[in-house]
């Protein structure tokens, strides 16, 4: 049994999002609490206690009217491999409880919700704000709660979460191809929700390492490019924009510097 | 009504004036504790900690007090093993001071972790290249240490010295002493390291982040350094504020001005190294991630270049000249400012790498954010001070902390 | 922390210190004159033993309550008449989900009438399939919701056997009591019968650890970077 | 030897030992550990089979197939259905909160009658015997008296099986006042029927079209089909498909546009006409299908040529011409131009005037009737109805004039104005007696809010047939809470926009939760209840035995596929009098048709203009914001209970405003106290405000938050047509 | 922190970390141990010695 699972190759899901198609309505969001179980409180406009796995944010160009111009990036988890590959990436290994982890097979970047103990380190520690802690007690009013998933778990107050690519539907995916004796799954069969529900086909998802999926010819576009790729995160989330200032807008330039 | 309890030789104010000494510090206390107890019972949203604030006031206490404690383990060290003498005078206040330091901030981390009764997960399921298992683990130890260095303490107050049991054992532990002390500087150099390794290994925040040796960043050892040199200056203010409130030399001023001496250097060396570091992150660094020091240090109503001049002129470099030359250690005025200054300057250090790290934005697309902590949060890291007011007044009145009070104050 | 020559002088300098030493050495002499020992040591003994006997005996007692399955089933009977052995009821869904413990409609199949003699059958019969109300069973191999197990790959792709996890319970012709932690909620089958935490067979427990143990000598991965072992989303969600 | 404290001492120290070495400390540790990674307070779902039920959303006109995630009975998860020729697979956030709607706490869970005043809040509980017997009475007695005509139905939309038996309730019972809430689609029903000369819907092929003009729809903001349109967008930049925005802010739709021009509010007909101008000036028309399929060319050509030069268009959109007659240029010579109109998603029904303006852009560049161009296809023909009977009761009741005006008088080619309804029932113009008010909430949507509550007032009677307690349920006399669209059956019609005719069958996903009834069985047991006659219309057992008789052979397919498709978009004919596209409508006045719609108040009082926006974000029709589309707002559009309006900063440096600042919103209709929001993309001299907010209903995760727009807006008739032409209104934005 | 637990891997980290930890819990354990035991010794089971050691 060693030997054959040796055999399963390598993979790197990741997402390669097209931010001039993404219309900023929202769906991915969505999308991704009702996948995921992502409670909800009275006051959600305080952002920064407000649970978004998956967060759209606005980005302007700073020009004034009528030269003015937006772009909505949404971010979810950027599931970092950290320098060189090795899933070294700024939250794993400050976790002092191992409740996050890195998988060389799948090179997601796994939270342990019963295992986090709530110290907040993995927060302080990405730069993208993907890492969520839960302040309230997760609380559905007057039976909202059927509708709850059970593939993922509810967090309980105290802990951090985030955005897990939808692991449970690659557990899913992989039980039934199982299930059917296949050992590989195709590549529509493990969809993240938002890749899923995105109506302007924004976000493609896939193994980044295999040439058979979108993602694998998507991200080597000459318009994509990463979140803060200096700090040496190596994300697997790419972006593609046609839009210098969208591209630029991605990390950060002293400014003296030449392009 | 207390006076059994008192050592022989010295003077104490009267009960009903000390009763009310304490309850006032307890009234403090059951306020930090009443918040404490709200933390707990309904979570972290009583503070104003926020996604951006993962790490807020509470850590930035713990990482001062820890500094602050740092007296503890560099007198000991300077004591046991450099072999300083005099400093047997005012040793017993350094573990106290450390004790309540480290008892301190082992009651915050407790408050502001998100579930405290799964707090013991990072021992049993601890992930060894945290540098927040290296602290809880060193800090826990040392604060065993500290507890072995402080027990024999109360062991000598009258009445239970009387218990041939406590007094033996008291003793022994004296005889021993030594090897507990070396242990528990082993371990503070690590731990205090660790807390500066905190927001060094941190690559994603610019404004933390420094390279380093293996696993270490710079800022492990500039910690543990400053730790070194603001320590012992923040036992000789505590000192200072005890005997202006007992209106008692309790300290002879060759004690003081010899820990405040080698305060000094400390500090000029550690000044110098964090200069250093400075210009390297502020030159190689920061801009390899794409900021300018400016980058850091505007665009924002609170954290402005005037927070790095304090830090290292003000706090740093002139408290290290003064505690340097013999004059300004002679004068009172001058020593008290050195203190005060290399105390605030260990603080002010501590909040930057704290709380700046998570102030600063890093996705061009998000805004600097600042954060006021809440009441709980404000009351619950007063709580530690009324503690430690409480713990310094009993273990002064009934145990012989000062050896050299009776000869100083011997009208008593 | 002061040293033993400061305390010299300390006594020394102190009138009372004499007293106090000779009032301590007075203690002493009375006490070894009535014999310390006996009763120091007994006590401890019986603190000791009491102790002991709480924790082994009674509080497992008050940790675990008892609860017993609605309907008293009888495996071996079952596995004796159906052809498939633990499948025949057990089943896999479509989607390659397990369904556990077959639902009521499964079980009507056979026994929309009562067939043989048992009156625990006729109360599965009269309580359950007649109001058409599903059984409440309860399940001795609940994991936590943190959970996400696999039938699939355990069974399918693996070619595991239900004994290895779940012990010879086919040969049982009626089902234990289900002891439940009070505190946790969880199945005492998960954490084990043995307090001491002693495990003599492979079903005895279905901790984390016992997991890994066979992750780590049957699949030999080691795909996460925190401990070298299979990554923790492999069976957590 | 005797027992002394040191042998308690000895007691304890061996008990602590003991204590150590039992698994007491240990157990309990690791236990209260796990108690709190399952906390009794926190829910866990309980697993089952995972099932999918393929049904239609109906929470907007959308018209979306979904496939929702069931385990065991519960429903957990919305998605898109696949296939589906609206969405395909995707699908918006507010069709993926459904199941908050469901689940929620707004649902109303049985029949309700009021017991304090109206609005309080105080309910009591009745049976549906009890509501049915009730309305039943009441309305039998309005029918004797003759005034049967006083009834009055208000729907959030008249496609459909179910608004279609109201209205079939309502002509057979004897009363004309069925209406719909107002919607761009009055004036595009009406442009059609004066242009193309039938009562038809306008269909868009957008997504084989190559050049998309639009003046201020919110393409991808919820205009038409949202989803279907968002995937439009998408396939326009694959196809190389050309999108300009004509707005004065920067939307949504204007940002992911190639080219956003930005223009005075509200003179979108100008630069229609402008551009008209020079596309005939220039030639660039296409000769055929002018000469050879439309009438009224050489009026329309007179009129744009001399008041609308590109100098004068100009002056009055405040575009440059040379931008203008690019523009022009660039939409003339595209392969396959269409040009849309309907602001943001389309609430406000817009000037007649414009909306013939841009059809007559899409009639000189020809693109009419084929692929890649606008179609008008009949008002849905795929329900067979049989004939009702009207007594003569019935039959004089609905000749009688409507409530709102439509379809007599200045209005005859008006179908609906709900917009007037509320003016003419507070005036005392219109008697309404019974009100029914079915999937809307005319207490919030409508523009004026106040004026419709003073109406509201008038009326003695109102029945809410709402599944949730939103504004108007909450001040009607009796609700008779139907089904949400996921626990029934019904047709839904995707009402606007698409090429061909779709048709999807909405299911019950999961079985009532509460005890409520299907608007439509409702519909049928008052009319039982009543007998006969008006009970002879209605022979069928319930509503689900009558949706599938009227669907007839359609019912199987749409069973099994959950939609039906017209695959032949019908009649590329024009039906008017001349047998060809009438430019204009063929109104004789036509500087009185492309009048400029001047926003209400005085410019002096109120230097400022706010304009509502929509927001896919934001949900602002009938169904309340779910919790989960509330938590994507942005903050700088909700921050806690403030509103924030966009404004320039220059705009706002003049009144002293910084970003966050409180100030109070004046219009001549209402002030609030909202926060600015500085924002580049918006035009010097506007505030804009989303609609959707300001609820005052539904639950805590939405009651009380922001400004309803509605309240500080009011209408404005076009003299055309009797629509409501407003576009925004003037207002001031005070320092508060 | 054990090496029976889940987490634990046999290489250089945890040698080194671990390792330094139990030295010093070693230490102090020790220390601490022959300090009480001392004492105990001393106050309960060898009565003839002089408690004062001056």
């Amino acid at each position: 049994m060693k030997e054959e699972q040796s055999k399963e190759k390598v993979k790197k899901f990741g997402m390669v999002i097209d931010l001039d198609k993404c219309t900023g309505c929202g769906a991915c969001m969505v999308a991704c609490m009702a996948e995921n179980n992502v409670p909800f409180k009275e006051d959600e406009s305080k952002k920064l206690d407000s649970i978004t796995w998956l967060r759209i944010y606005k980005l302007t160009n700073g020009k004034p009217f009528p030269d003015a111009d937006i772009c909505y990036l949404p971010r979810p988890c950027q599931h970092c491999g950290g320098k060189g590959e090795h899933g070294h990436s700024p939250c794993v290994s400050v976790c002092p409880a191992t409740a996050t982890d890195y998988s060389k097979e799948t090179g997601i970047v796994s939270q342990i919700y019963t295992r986090c103990f709530g110290c907040r380190y993995c927060m302080a520690a990405c730069p993208y704000h993907a890492r969520y802690f839960n302040w309230w007690d997760p609380v559905w009013p007057d039976g909202m709660e059927k509708y709850l998933s059970p593939n993922v778990s509810v967090r309980m107050r105290g802990i951090v979460e985030k955005c897990s690519f939808c692991f449970h539907r690659y557990q899913l995916a992989k039980d039934k191809a199982y299930f059917e004796g296949r050992r590989e799954i195709e590549e529509n069969e493990y969809q993240t929700a938002c890749t899923q529900a995105c109506p302007a086909g924004a976000i493609a998802f896939g193994d980044l390492n295999n040439p058979k999926h979108a993602v694998y010819e998507l991200k080597k576009s000459s318009n994509a490019f990463r979140l803060l790729e200096r700090l040496q995160t190596n994300p697997k989330v790419y972006y593609i924009s046609g839009r210098e200032w969208v591209r630029r807008a991605g990390d950060n330039y002293l400014k003296d510097e030449k392009k | 009504m207390d006076s059994a309890l008192i050592p022989r030789g010295v003077k104490r104010c009267p009960t009903w004036q000390f009763a009310l000494w304490i309850g006032a510090a307890g009234a403090v206390l059951l306020w930090g504790v009443f918040a404490m107890l709200l933390c707990w019972f309904k979570g972290l949203n009583q503070t104003n900690m926020n996604d951006a604030y993962g790490f807020a006031l509470w850590i930035w206490a713990d990482l001062a007090v820890i500094a602050l404690g740092g007296g503890a383990f560099f007198t000991g060290f300077l004591r046991y093993i450099v072999g300083k003498d005099e400093l047997k005078n005012i040793i017993n206040y350094a573990v106290l001071i450390g004790f309540i330091c480290y008892s301190s901030a082992l009651l915050i981390l407790a408050i502001d972790i998100g579930q405290p009764l799964r707090g013991w997960f990072i021992f049993w399921h601890a992930n060894v290249h945290s540098m927040l298992t290296e602290v809880a683990f060193c800090l826990t130890c040392y604060f065993g240490v500290l507890t072995i260095e402080y027990v024999p303490l109360i062991l000598e107050n009258r009445q239970i010295d009387k218990i041939p049991f406590f007094h033996r054992l008291g003793h022994n532990m004296h005889e021993i002493m030594a090897v507990f002390a070396a242990t528990g500087a082993f371990l503070s150099f690590f731990h205090q390291g660790s807390l500066g390794g905190v927001s060094g290994v941190l690559f994603g925040r610019p404004f933390g982040y420094r390279e380093g040796i293996f696993i270490w960043p710079w800022t492990f050892f500039l910690y543990t350094w400053s730790a070194a040199a603001c320590g012992p200056c923040f036992t000789i203010l505590i000192t200072k504020i005890t005997e202006k409130i007992t209106g008692k030399k309790l300290v002879k001023q060759n004690v003081i001005e010899l820990l405040a001496k080698i305060s000094g250097w400390m500090i000029g060396t550690y000044i110098i190294a964090k200069i250093i570091d400075t210009w390297y992150w502020a030159k190689v660094t920061a801009p390899a991630a794409g900021f300018n020091l400016m980058d850091f240090y505007s665009n924002n109503p609170f954290y402005g270049i005037w927070i790095l001049v304090l830090e290292i002129v003000i706090c740093g470099v002139v408290p290290a000249m003064i505690l340097i030359s013999e004059k300004g250690r002679k004068n009172p005025a001058a020593l008290m400012t050195a203190i005060i200054l290399a105390v605030l300057g260990a603080c002010v250090n501590r909040w930057v790498m704290v709380l700046q790290v998570m102030a600063v934005p890093v996705l061009t697309f998000e805004n600097w954010v600042m954060y006021y902590p809440s009441w709980q949060e404000v009351a619950t890291t007063i709580l530690p001070v009324a503690y430690g007011v409480i713990l310094i007044s009993l273990s002064y009145r009934y145990l012989p902390i000062f050896p050299q009070e009776q000869e100083l104050n011997p009208e008593a | 922390m002061s040293t033993p020559d400061d305390k010299t002088k300390g006594v020394s300098a102190d009138t009372g210190g004499e007293d106090a030493i000779a009032s301590f050495k007075g203690v002493d002499e009375k006490e070894q004159g009535e014999g310390p020992g006996g009763f120091v040591i007994l006590f401890f003994i019986i603190g000791f033993v009491a102790s002991l006997i709480i924790g082994w005996v009674v509080f497992p007692k008050l940790l675990y309550s008892q609860k017993r399955q609605p309907v008293d089933f009888n495996h071996a009977l079952h596995v004796e008449t159906v052809d498939n052995g633990c499948e025949s009821c057990h089943i896999f869904r479509e989607d390659g989900s397990y369904a556990g413990v077959p639902k009521l409609a499964q079980c009507a199949d056979c026994h929309q009438e009562v067939q043989g003699e048992s009156p625990e059958e006729k109360i599965f019969v009269e309580e359950y399939v007649a109001k058409e109300k599903e059984v409440p069973w309860l399940v001795y191999s609940k994991q936590p919701d943190c959970v996400f197990f696999s039938h699939s790959v355990h069974v399918k792709l693996a070619g595991m056997d239900c004994v290895t996890c779940h012990g010879p319970i086919g040969e049982s012709t009626s089902l234990k009591p289900y002891e439940e932690n009070r505190l946790t909620g969880y199945s005492r089958d998960i954490w084990g019968k043995s307090m001491a935490g002693i495990k003599k067979n492979s079903w005895d427990r279905m901790k984390m650890d016992d997991c890994a143990e066979c992750h780590e000598k049957e699949t030999g991965r080691k795909s996460s970077v925190q401990t070298d072992k299979d990554a923790c989303f492999v069976c957590h969600k | 030897m005797k027992i002394d404290r040191r042998c308690f001492l000895s007691l304890g120290i061996g008990g602590a030992a003991g204590l150590a070495l039992s698994p007491i400390p240990w157990k309990l540790a690791d236990d209260s550990a796990i108690w709190t990674q399952m906390w009794p307070w926190t829910p866990v779902p309980a697993d089952g089979e995972t099932t999918y039920v393929k049904s239609a959303c109906t929470l907007c006109p959308g018209g979306c197939g979904i496939s929702v995630r069931k385990v065991d009975n519960r429903a957990v998860k919305i998605e898109g259905m696949e296939g589906h020729p609206v969405n395909d697979g995707g699908i918006c956030l507010l069709g993926l909160s459904g199941l908050q709607l469901l689940y929620g706490p707004t649902r109303v869970k049985t029949p309700l009658k009021r017991a304090g005043e109206r609005g309080e809040g105080k309910w009591v509980k009745i049976t549906w015997e009890e509501a049915i017997s009730e309305v039943a009475k009441k309305l039998g007695d309005l029918r004797e008296n003759g005034e049967s005509s006083s009834v009055a139905c208000i729907s959030g939309t008249d496609k459909g099986s179910v608004p279609t038996l109201f209205k079939r309730f309502l002509s057979v019972y004897g009363s004309p006042n069925f209406m719909r809430m107002p919607s761009v689609l009055d004036s595009y029903e009406l442009a059609l029927s004066l242009s193309f000369g039938f009562a038809a819907q306008q269909g868009f092929d957008l997504e084989k079209a190559d050049f998309i003009l639009s003046f201020g729809s919110g393409i991808i903001e919820g205009w038409g089909s949202p989803v279907r349109m968002i995937r439009a967008k998408s396939s326009w930049r694959e196809s190389g498909g050309k999108t300009v925005q004509v707005e004065p802010r920067l939307s949504n739709t204007a940002a992911k546009s190639d080219k956003w021009i930005p223009i005075n509010p509200g003179t979108e007909y100008a630069l229609a006409l402008g551009l008209a101008g020079v596309i005939i000036t220039k030639s660039l028309y296409r000769n055929d299908f002018v000469k050879g399929s439309t009438s009224g060319f050489d009026k329309f050509a007179g009129l744009v040529l001399s008041a609308y030069t590109p100098d004068a268009a100009e002056k009055i959109t405040g575009i440059k011409k040379e931008t203008i007659e690019a523009l022009a240029v660039d939409f003339a010579r595209a392969a396959k131009p269409v040009a849309i109109c309907g602001r943001g998603q389309g609430r406000a029904q817009g000037s007649l005037g414009e909306l013939m303006a841009v059809q007559a852009l899409n009639a000189l560049v020809g693109n009419i009737n084929k692929e890649g161009g606008i179609f008008a296809f009949p008002n849905p023909g795929y329900m067979a109805w049989p004939d009702y009977i009207a007594d003569d009761i019935a039959a004089e009741g609905i000749k009688k004039e409507r409530a709102d005006g439509a379809g007599s008088g200045n209005f005859g080619y008006a179908k609906n104005l709900t917009n007037r309804f509320a003016e003419t029932v507070k005036s005392g113009k219109a008697a309404v007696n019974v009100l029914f008010v079915l999937e809307s909430n005319p207490l919030y949507s409508l523009s004026d809010t106040n004026t419709v509550k003073e109406a509201f007032k008038k009326i003695p009677f109102i029945v809410s047939f709402s599944s949730f307690m939103d504004e108007t349920a909450i001040n009607s006399d009796l609700i008779l809470p139907n089904h949400v669209y996921l626990e029934r059956y019904e047709d839904v019609y995707v009402a606007t926009g698409l090429s061909k005719p779709v048709v999807s069958l909405s299911k019950p996903v999961v079985s009532p939760q509460f005890n409520t009834k299907h608007a439509g069985d409702v519909v049928l047991l008052i009319a039982k209840e009543m007998g006969s006659p008006v009970a002879d219309s209605f022979p069928w057992k319930s509503y689900s035995a009558c949706l599938e008789e009227i669907l007839g052979g359609k019912w199987d397919k749409l069973v099994r596929e959950g939609f039906w498709t017209d695959g032949a978009s019908s009649t590329p004919v024009f039906k008017t009098s001349s047998g060809k596209f009438e430019f204009a409508g063929g109104f004789i006045d036509l500087a009185a048709l492309f009048a400029p719609v001047n926003a209400e108040g005085d410019p002096k009082a109120y230097p400022l203009l706010l304009i509502p926006y929509d927001s896919m974000r934001i949900a602002s029709g009938y169904i309340g914001d779910p919790p989960f589309a509330v938590k994507t707002v942005e903050d700088t559009v909700l921050k806690g209970k403030d509103a924030l309006v966009e404004v320039n900063p220059a705009t706002a440096r003049a009144g002293g405003f910084s970003e966050g600042s409180y100030a109070i919103l004046k219009t001549p209709k209402g002030s609030a106290k909202v926060k600015v929001h500085l924002f580049d993309g918006i035009m010097p001299g506007l505030v804009a405000m989303p609609r959707g907010l300001g609820h005052t209903a539904y639950d805590n995760y939405l009651a009380g938050k922001g400004i309803n727009v509605n309240e500080l807006i009011g209408t404005v008739e076009d003299p055309a047509s009797g629509l409501d032409a407003a576009w925004g209104i003037r207002a001031n934005l005070i320092k508060a | 922190m054990f090496p029976f637990c889940f987490e634990w891997m046999w290489d250089m980290s945890h040698m080194v970390f671990m390792g330094g930890l139990w030295y010093a819990l070693t230490i102090i354990g020790l220390g601490m141990t022959f300090c009480i035991g001392k004492a105990f010794y001393d106050t309960f089971l060898d009565k003839g010695k002089d408690d004062h050691h001056h």
